[in-house]
């Protein structure tokens, strides 16, 4: 039995690694940044179960990492892919840590004395982190990287402080890219997604970047989170201050033909979930939804939702805000909508705007071919939806299309079954 | 006896036990309401515990090695966790006492996320006081845990797959296809479930009907020698647990044997008639039938239900191939894992909802389908009464999100992309037909929303409603009557034809499923995943997982994917030569033991049996394989000899006192 | 805990793995409310409850227990449950014959899905038994046997 | 060298005991003549003052049999306990109760109620009960008190042995003396009879089916047991299974099933719930109200079914100086 490569350690890529070694196949799980976990990893909760999203993801990446036939290349990128199904050459390049994971012990004390801070991408810059950072607590491996980019060391040949203060000695500013090469059968692509953050819209028509109080649904996931930058207080970025009233905006960036006519499928529960999260905790903060339509499609959605209205008291608005503006003093912002039932345009002041932006794959370079509405191809989207039109070669998760974590996991599941069948006849 | 000598008996004295206590932060999940630190506090003093700590994320891997490195520092031989309950982390943790050398179920974990700080946030001190009794109970416990050892079974490197559906035939195919064998019992006389008559689909521009997909499998499913199918059979007895089930499958007759050339000579001169379920109730067919063209295997059946065995078609077939006195067979197969791929039912609304049953002008989603697909009763042409509607109204949410007093509450999921596909598929066909898509929320989630755009730029009219919408049945005249939700105006619209959007809804038989199979149901009736987000294809009952849409709502593509996802499962399963199973056995003292046989009489597996001494008495003995560890033979015991391993007498007693030893 | 208005009583429960508990970590997830009374014993199948057990927890100081399984029908154990409604039909006579009032012992099935039924009978037998204030019975001085 | 010496005396029974002593006819004399009685008042005139002048821990053993159910009990046995370097509780009174501890499922007052004033045979029209200080003819007598609920013996003095039985067999009885007596001393607190259940030693063992199913249960009295086939089987109540054996199978073997006078087994804490445990667990009936009306129909009584002899163990109370 050949091995199979994973690339891509979200919930997608994890439960396709961990189906394919339970068979006995050897995996060799490629991740990007230094631990796997991916998007999951950032939640607080999910929906509909208001499970906390870190209690059901570590055990499964303890288990990644427990497992003997799982290899976790983390900080690493395919390079390249020859050869053909059953029988591809990967060349991998491990990105330097600078760190010597053998001694590393994770202990954190590196972290300490490093006096280089940096947006923190796990809080999607809501906080710093330092140039020799891990993830976020519970990363898998859990090991110390040096951002090269921002080290005081590499850029001005100063500090040194990390290796001063290590008390393993792993700090190892000599380290080089490594590239390896890899005998695989199959390739499972689970790269996942990121926000269509870049459009003009979110700015010019949301103000989002310009007007402090408006966030991305990711952002205010962050802050709601126990492990986040505010410790789980929601506090507005203008003055630090708790916010009366949310607004979330629903179908930001899509089913909007200027630039993704998709629905992404995830962000009408999530903004009723983060809801809920607000009233639970804060039942003086009031929550309006703005929506088109309520996408609650999966297994105990619409009860969820049901919920938010009746129990929660979340206020449903069907209309698309137009247009934000910010009041220069309050760093208020008022909506301006229109209400359908009232047949005309209305404004109303929030304290804090939360905007549920759509999603687009993060797509693996020249890997895998790429569809119309962004997403990666499939070969057949009835018989085999996992399959890229390359043989050997799947696409799951956010990559094949907007899903939810219960379909990412499915989809993973599926796409190991058919990498193993390959794997067994190479 | 005393409660007092009983919760001494069995404990180890009181040096030899040493305990430690770890109480996790779960981030805020438990540190935001309870103060974790009164509890380690607390925990320190408690008899026999030698280490408390408190850490933000026990599971994780720095907590893992706080552990570890505990158990070895303060040679520890019992661990009491208090975090979150033991169905997602007691595997991890299990691995951490056996990697510091302990055996791995000397663990007792305690959930006071779930059993406080998330039930009672609002009020902190007695959710703290709360997890202080759970600590001291769960230590009571620990104390008298004793090390178990591992067992493990064979596994038969065979499935079986229940449900020939489109979602068991993905599964089973790619079993066969790894390798594996695999059973096919299926309840119809053939394959395909609902999938083979869906009509014509389109996704991304793929034409293609629900027939042509399920003849792909079928094939290459038929011509897999790894694969066994048994049509017009049920499974009616399920022995044995994971890696070795033993299952009894019930073959009916079908009366007509494969020599059959589906020349259609019976049906002609047969007597009876039945609706044609195969067409969702439209027309009729005889009670020999072939049900439906090109279907497998392709061969006639008879419905004894209908059937009046009047022997007419067995003179009138040229291959004598009917026999009227074929006899039900029984036949046994020994598998490791089951997929139950079992499927829904469509939702009949009663007669009289949205005027269903009182007009030929009133149908259901399934039907439509029917009429539109080229194998159809009408070979494709949407006629009804008679004439082509004009006029065509879609009610969405029919049986789903309580818009009638028979409705369910939940969402089906894919009603709305498949009427906008119907509806797309009728302007195609006819394009002077107006459309009506009369609905709550149009949920065409993810890519299916192009199906929405699609449908607008066809001129699909939408109509939202909040009020469900009325349907009056006059004389040969139907209209639906909506009160618009956006524009805030009554319409009353004309129709030549309403379509009742259905929903899907657990299969009749859910419940003798799940009496059979052991597994449990949700709220909404279907069967109940291990875990909703993480373990969505797996049942709460080892070697039992679930495919398409036994588990909820879904699309062909969806129910392909959950099925290959099932079969990625049972493939972990099969391909281990054994399995661990829980040692949590029932286990007899025999010096207590005084044959007196209520165990045998109570153990719902007959796993217990009386076995004759030299002496010629009689004691009991458990087989540890069939034991399933429910624990009440335990209670039933008139002489406390037989016990369950972690669940004994000594073990929980001195919980429920610890209860009171505040 | 002492008579009068601020008598809290304290319920022990006899939940099985597979659907009661299943409940109450749902009613955990769901974050919802209901008294801190409860202490609940896990147990695989509430057929292992024994009657012993619910006798020694209304000796050592119960004011009131709950024995909950999984609905008629849909026991792991095939019929486990069975036997614990034989034994609890049973164990309620033997209970009321021993001067204990019959809200305070109770059985419920309660299945995986259901963390509003857990929640609800929880609260009402929380409810009920605070009425009925402290399990008054009758008091030993023992000496036992040293 | 003297030999051992040997009290007897009894509390609350029905003086079945004594009797069982008797039954042990000619092994009597055996006893006599290797023991010296230095108390036994039911036999021979022994009077309080003859205890008390004995130095405390003189006597080799004191046989006790009966409940404590009167202040005079309490007094007695606390002075036997002094006395006596081994004390055994004899028999089902003073092991756990016995037949007067069920006077336990009712309090102190309404058992003296009815006794003096509502029972149907009594004439008692002044209401007059027994008090604890009387005057009579100007002399003033003071009676002991009847004490709130029925112990048994070990819930009062610390007890070394028991011997059970309602009541117990000779042989057990010669058994359990003559081990004693020869230094085969067993551990504190044995129970003597059997290890195992009646069901060990039960001559109708033989004739029980593996399984045991049963689709209704009958009082003893509305059927006709087939002497030949477990009763238990024959769908009548037999506490066999939850029993200590020793006694001979005695009742199986004159027709009636076992009533669990040996008590409950090593491991067992309470005997009743157990046989309600077990008998509940193989009655085939799933349908919960035809369950029900089943039991209506017979009358079920768990206390006099489950807990003739145990009651006064079995019943719930609360140990005083426990919760507040």
């Amino acid at each position: 039995m050949k091995p199979v490569m994973v690339v891509g350690g979200g919930i997608s890529g994890i439960q396709a690694a961990l189906d394919l070694a339970d068979q006995g196949i050897k995996v060799y799980l490629v991740e990007k940044t230094p631990s796997i976990g991916g998007r999951m990893a950032q939640l607080d909760k999910t929906f509909p179960t208001l499970d906390c999203s870190s209690c059901i993801l570590t055990p499964k990446m303890v288990e990644v990492a427990r497992h003997e036939n799982i290899e976790i290349l983390a900080y690493s990128e395919v390079l390249e892919i020859n050869g053909e199904a059953g029988n591809f050459k990967v060349k991998v390049r491990k990105k330097p840590r600078y760190v010597d994971v053998t001694k590393c012990t994770g202990c954190g004390v590196c972290m300490k004395y490093c006096p280089s801070k940096v947006p923190d991408e796990f809080n999607l810059g809501l906080s710093e982190r330092k140039a020799i950072y891990i993830p976020f607590p519970q990363a898998i491996p859990l090991k110390a990287t040096i951002d090269a980019e921002h080290c005081l060391w590499f850029q001005k040949n100063i500090c040194r402080n990390c290796e001063k203060f290590c008390p393993a000695k792993a700090i190892d500013y000599e380290q080089k890219p490594e590239d390896i090469e890899l005998n695989v059968a199959a390739i499972i692509f689970a790269t996942g997604y990121e926000l269509i953050a870049d459009h003009s819209l979110l700015t010019d028509q949301y103000g989002y970047g310009r007007y402090a109080n408006v966030y991305t649904n990711l952002e205010f996931e962050r802050l709601v989170s126990a492990t986040g930058p505010t410790g789980g207080e929601i506090l507005r970025r203008s003055d630090g201050r708790k916010p009366k009233n949310i607004a979330f905006i629903q179908c930001v960036c899509s089913r909007d033909i200027r630039m993704n006519p998709n629905c992404s499928s995830i962000c009408c529960m999530a903004s009723v979930k983060e809801g809920i999260l607000v009233r639970e905790h804060h039942p003086d903060i009031e929550v309006t939804i703005f929506y088109m339509d309520l996408r609650a499609f999966g297994k105990g959605y619409q009860e969820f939702y049901d919920r938010a209205k009746e129990e929660f008291g979340i206020r449903f608005v069907r209309s698309k805000p137009a247009t934000i503006v910010e009041n220069p003093e309050t760093k208020n912002l008022i909506l301006y909508y229109e209400d359908t039932h009232a047949s005309r345009y209305k404004a109303e002041e929030f304290e804090m705007v939360v905007l549920a932006v759509g999603v687009k794959p993060v797509v693996p370079d020249s890997f895998v071919p790429i569809g119309e509405d962004m997403f990666a191809q499939v070969k057949d989207p009835y018989l085999d939806p996992v399959a890229s039109p390359k043989p050997g070669i799947y696409v799951i998760g956010m990559l094949n299309s907007p899903k939810d974590i219960p379909d990412s996991v499915i989809q993973g599941s599926a796409a190991a079954m058919k990498a193993s069948i390959l794997a067994c006849k190479s | 006896m005393s409660s007092e000598e009983v919760k001494v008996e069995g404990a180890c004295p009181t040096d030899e036990v040493r305990i430690g206590v770890y109480v996790c932060h779960c981030g805020l999940n438990i540190a935001g309401v309870i103060n974790v630190k009164e509890v380690v506090e607390y925990a320190q003093k408690l008899p026999n515990v030698v280490s408390a700590k408190e850490y933000i994320f026990m599971c994780s891997a720095p907590g893992q090695d706080l552990i570890r490195e505990d158990i070895k520092k303060c040679k520890l031989n019992r661990v009491v966790i208090a975090a979150c309950g033991p169905e997602m982390h007691e595997p991890t943790f299990r691995a951490v006492l056996e990697e510091a050398g302990l055996n791995p179920y000397v663990l007792e974990m305690v959930s006071i996320r779930e059993g406080s700080s998330w039930v009672h946030y609002e009020d902190p001190e007695a959710a703290t006081e709360k997890a202080k009794d759970m600590v001291r109970m769960a230590v009571a416990r620990a104390r008298n845990l004793e090390p178990l050892e591992k067992m493990s079974g064979e596994v038969k490197q065979r499935a079986l797959i229940v449900g020939g559906g489109i979602a068991g035939l993905a599964s089973a195919l790619d079993l066969a296809e790894r390798g594996f064998e695999v059973h096919i019992v299926e309840k119809k006389p053939v394959l395909g479930g609902h999938a083979a008559r869906m009509g014509q689909l389109n996704v991304e521009g793929r034409k293609v009907s629900g027939k042509d997909l399920v003849d792909y499998l079928v094939k290459k499913v038929k011509d897999n020698p790894n694969v066994h199918i048994y049509t017009n059979a049920e499974v009616t007895k399920v022995d044995g647990s994971i890696g070795n089930f033993t299952i009894t499958v019930k073959l009916k007759p079908r009366y007509v044997n494969d020599k059959c050339t589906s020349c259609g000579k019976c049906v002609e001169v047969c007597p009876v008639t039945a609706p044609n379920e195969y067409e969702y109730g439209i027309g009729e067919r005889k009670a020999i039938f072939l049900p439906f063209e090109g279907a497998y295997p392709n061969q006639y059946v008879i419905d004894p239900e209908t059937c009046t065995f009047c022997g007419k078609c067995v003179e009138v077939c040229p291959e004598g191939a009917i026999n009227l006195d074929e006899k039900e067979k029984e036949i046994t197969l020994e598998v490791g894992g089951i997929i139950l791929a079992t499927g829904h039912d469509p939702y009949e609304p009663p007669v009289g909802e949205y005027g269903y049953g009182l007009s030929p002008k009133v149908i259901t989603l399934h039907q439509l389908k029917r009429l539109l697909s080229e194998d159809g009763p009408t070979k494709g042409e949407l006629v009804i009464d008679g004439k082509r509607p004009r006029n065509i109204v879609f009610i969405s949410c029919v049986g789903s999100l309580g818009t009638t007093p028979n409705a369910n509450q939940y969402c089906s999921r894919m009603c709305c992309s498949a009427s906008l596909l119907e509806a797309l598929h009728i302007k195609e066909k006819y394009p002077d037909a107006q459309v009506f898509f009369v609905h709550k929320d149009v949920r065409t989630y993810g890519k299916d929303e192009n199906l929405y755009w699609k449908a607008i730029d066809n001129l699909v009219k939408f109509v939202r409603f909040e009020e469900s919408p009325k349907v009056t049945v006059g004389k040969g005249e139907v209209k639906v009557e909506v009160e618009e939700s956006t524009i805030q105006e009554r319409l009353v619209i004309p129709a030549d034809l309403v379509v009742l959007v259905t929903g899907m809804e657990p299969p009749k038989e859910i419940e003798e499923l799940r009496s059979l199979f052991k597994v449990g149901c949700g709220g909404d009736g279907f069967l109940k995943e291990a875990h909703l987000k993480l373990n969505p294809v797996e049942s709460l009952t080892g070697g039992i997982y679930l495919a398409g849409t036994a588990t909820g709502p879904k699309s062909i593509a969806e129910s392909i994917v959950a099925g290959s996802a099932a079969a990625a499962k049972a493939a972990s399963l099969l391909s281990k030569d054994t399995i661990e199973v829980e040692p949590i056995v029932a286990v007899v003292d025999e010096d207590k033991c005084s044959g007196c046989g209520i165990c045998v009489s109570i153990c719902p597996y007959g796993a217990i049996s009386l076995e004759k001494k030299e002496d010629g008495t009689r004691v009991s003995k458990v087989d540890p394989m069939l034991c399933q560890g429910c624990g009440t033979c335990g209670a039933a015991c008139p002489s406390a000899a037989i016990q369950q391993n972690s669940y004994k007498d000594k073990q929980i007693i001195p919980q429920i006192l610890a209860v009171f030893e505040r | 805990m002492s008579d009068g208005d601020g008598f809290e009583p304290t319920i022990v429960v006899f939940a099985c793995h597979w659907c009661t508990y299943q409940a109450i970590n749902l009613a955990g997830t769901s974050r919802m409310k209901y008294p801190p009374n409860v202490r609940v014993i896990r147990v695989m199948c509430s057929g292992r409850v024994d009657p012993q057990f619910v006798i020694e927890a209304f000796k050592n100081g119960a004011d009131g227990v709950l024995v909950a399984g999984c609905h008629p029908g849909d026991c792991h154990y095939v019929n486990g449950n069975m036997k614990t409604m034989r034994r609890t039909v049973m164990l309620e006579k033997l209970l009321q014959d021993m001067g204990i009032e019959k809200e305070r012992f109770r059985r419920e099935w309660i299945s995986a899905a259901e963390a509003k039924k857990w929640v609800e009978v929880v609260t009402e037998m929380v409810e009920q038994v605070r009425k009925l204030g402290p399990l008054k019975l009758a008091e030993r001085e023992v000496v036992m046997n040293e | 060298m003297s030999k051992p010496k040997v009290a007897l005396y009894w509390c609350a029974s029905c003086g079945g005991c004594e009797e069982a002593t008797v039954d042990l006819t000619e092994r009597l004399f055996d006893l006599v003549e290797a023991v010296d009685i230095v108390f036994w008042p039911i036999a021979m005139d022994f009077k309080r003052e003859d205890l008390e002048k004995m130095e405390d821990g003189s006597i080799d053993i004191a046989i006790i049999n009966g409940g404590i159910r009167f202040e005079e009990h309490e007094e007695m046995v606390k002075l036997l306990r002094r006395k006596s370097k081994i004390v055994i509780a004899y028999g089902s009174c003073a092991h756990l109760g016995g037949i007067p501890g069920l006077a336990n499922a009712y309090p102190r007052e309404e058992i003296l109620k009815f006794a003096y004033e509502e029972a149907p045979t009594v004439i008692n029209q002044d209401r007059v009960r027994p008090m604890k200080k009387t005057t009579v003819d100007g002399m003033e007598f003071e009676l002991p008190d009847f004490l709130e609920y029925l112990k048994p013996l070990d819930e009062v003095i610390d007890v070394d042995y028991y011997i059970p039985g309602c009541p117990p067999t000779p042989d057990l009885t010669w058994e359990a003396v003559s081990k004693l007596l020869s230094g085969e001393i067993p551990p504190k607190g044995h129970v003597f009879g059997s290890d195992k259940s009646l069901c060990h030693e039960c001559p109708l063992n033989e004739t029980k089916p593996d399984e045991i199913k049963l689709e209704e249960l009958k009082r003893p009295h509305q059927v006709v047991l087939d002497r030949s086939k477990c009763y238990l089987t024959q769908g009548v109540l037999c506490m066999g299974p939850v029993t200590r054996g020793g006694c001979e199978a005695l009742c199986i073997k004159g027709g009636m099933p076992c009533t669990g006078c040996f008590g409950p087994l090593e491991g067992v804490y309470n005997q009743g719930a157990k046989a309600l445990s077990f008998l509940a667990s193989v009655i085939d009936i799933e349908d919960e109200e035809k369950y029900r009306e089943m039991l209506e129909k017979l009358g079920f009584d768990p206390i006099g079914w489950f807990f003739r002899y145990s009651l006064a163990k079995g019943m719930i109370y609360r140990k005083k100086g426990d919760g507040e």
